[in-house]
């Protein structure tokens, strides 16, 4: 999760964890320095970080996911961005992933939130 | 069956008790379609409901349901704060000053809970909810009846159902089989019932 | 603006005071004891404190929509709930009513971001 | 115009010390239209590529690009960190390890640039961004010339748009008859070319 507010993301995290607490999921949050924006930095950290190899990415605004699509060149995992509604998204693919939802499923009901 | 002001005190005592004591089981079917907190939630209620009583019991038949329905709305903090809460609420205006029912008047009384949670959850039977278990209930209240019978099928019936509103609706298919919180707790609210109540037309 | 979690809408109030600073938002998060879920209480509350009579309201999951809706009908002020994106819709409607936008914009641009 | 590593130092430093002149104004276009840092932010770039350089000149010609890359890239934290950082490695990139460059090469790299642009945004001329500042400036330079009055123009079409990208987008009709920050500060980059180049043609 990239978002330009180090407190909109762990909020979420927070929520989600409440339903998904078996699925990898690191995030990025606001400036190096605590403020709103995003840093590339964080998000190629967030990356690296989560366990997984292939990962579901998301955002909450359009710089962020320019942060996120480079640090996702540079990487070696699979990111998979999702223009999707940001809070929505999450917490339907995190409850999906810790069900052990194939990825057809997850795509097929994220393509009803796209909204960006 | 005569539905007084101490018959449904006990009901809603036996109510409050009962989920407490399930607390722990009713978290883990949450835990399962959805975040893990409907034991919690609902148990803080009770235990609130509980409290109030110990201090000061309802004098009229419709405190019973009012407190309940502000105990519920103000302490709950899940989807079953605001949608027991309503459905309390709305028994508590279909009973208004009335101080015994008749099963008829028992039976609108519930009918109005019922129909305060579908407005409340813009939802209807079918959707793996609550629901689910108030409208069997409500079908054997018809009849003066209520048995363990009717809600054990019900919350295994509510089972085989796919979620489609609430947090379970987020797992589409993954929801079948499992069991919907707030019915088992439901499931409790109608117990409670059976128990406080005597059923079979006296 | 209505969250289960404290911390999601300071966030987001953080975000947007920069794009809004002159539109009066107010919002509650979380449970009285600051954990996740909502609390009718702090809604009402935020509905009051809030400096206009005619409101939009938004939500991130359906059990903050119920205590929202409760609130909403006890109160006096005139209070139109969104079933759009949480925060792309905060961000969107914040933004336009900065620029004194049309209810009527508003509202049109809102319905393209309705995913609940 | 030979472009060499020592004109495309002083391009970049005059840039540079444009933006953090112009910090104020360019916020100011962004409190309009967006969310009022885009002085700020390019500023906090500009001030890292200048501190750097005092310590470490940059010693190749593709070292300007790259290391005014790496700095929009991790310290400017809005969209345009990514937007400008881009444009700048893909003008790297362009250049190679070249250490002078015709007029063509030029233009090629500029081009390279204004590409990554796009390919970054997912955005095009016409949208109201910076891109819009870009475009005329190549035109320009493939004719060996660069005006002000080029990028003046071009910054004036540019407020009469609507824009369709960035957060502004948020604002649809609202946000014509504005200035685009970051057209602004493109504005700025390809005056500090003006400045540090000599052209027609020499
Ligand atoms: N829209 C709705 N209509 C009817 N019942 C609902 C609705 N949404 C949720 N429920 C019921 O609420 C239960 C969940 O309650 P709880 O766990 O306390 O709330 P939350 O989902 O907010 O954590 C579900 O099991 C379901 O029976
Ligand atoms: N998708 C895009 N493509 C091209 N340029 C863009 C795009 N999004 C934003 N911009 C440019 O970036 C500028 C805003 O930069 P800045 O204020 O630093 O970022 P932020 O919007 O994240 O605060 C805009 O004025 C516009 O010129
Ligand atoms: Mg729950
Ligand atoms: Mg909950
Ligand atoms: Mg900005
Ligand atoms: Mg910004």
């Amino acid at each position: 999760m990239v978002s330009h507010s180090k407190d909109i993301v762990k909020g979420i995290n927070d929520l989600i964890q409440q339903v998904a607490p078996n699925v990898s999921i690191t995030y990025a949050g606001g400036t190096v320095n605590g403020d709103i924006g995003t840093s590339f930095e964080t998000v190629q950290q967030a990356i690296e970080e989560n366990t997984c190899h292939q990962l579901f990415a998301f955002y909450d605004l359009g710089s962020a996911k320019m942060n996120l699509e480079m640090a996702a060149e540079l990487s070696e995992k699979e990111i998979e961005i999702l223009d999707v509604s940001f809070i929505e998204g999450v917490y339907c693919t995190a409850a999906l992933f810790e069900m052990n939802a194939d990825l057809t499923v997850v795509i097929s009901e994220l393509e009803q939130l796209m909204v960006k | 069956m005569i539905v007084t002001k101490d018959l449904t005190h006990k009901w809603f005592t036996l109510f409050a008790e009962k989920v407490i004591q399930e607390k722990e089981q009713l978290s883990e079917y949450d835990r399962i379609i959805g975040d893990g907190d409907h034991g919690m939630n609902m148990a803080r209620g009770a235990q609130q409901l509980i409290t109030l009583w110990q201090a000061v019991p309802p004098v009229h038949l419709s405190d019973v349901f009012k407190q309940a329905a502000m105990k519920w709305i103000s302490g709950v903090g899940g989807a079953s704060g605001p949608l027991y809460g309503t459905a309390f609420l709305e028994m508590a205006k279909a009973v208004g000053a009335k101080e015994e029912l008749s099963n008829d008047e028992l039976v609108t009384a519930v009918k109005a809970g019922f129909e305060g949670i579908k407005k409340r959850g813009k939802s209807d039977i079918g959707q793996k909810t609550m629901l689910d278990l108030w409208a069997p209930a409500v079908q054997d209240l018809e009849k003066d009846e209520l048995t363990m019978a009717t809600l054990q099928t019900a919350l295994t019936k509510t089972n085989e159902l796919k979620a489609t509103k609430g947090r379970a609706s987020f797992l589409g298919d993954r929801s079948i089989n499992e069991v919907d919180p707030g019915a088992a707790s439901s499931k409790l609210f109608f117990e409670a019932l059976i128990e406080a109540g005597e059923f079979g037309g006296n």
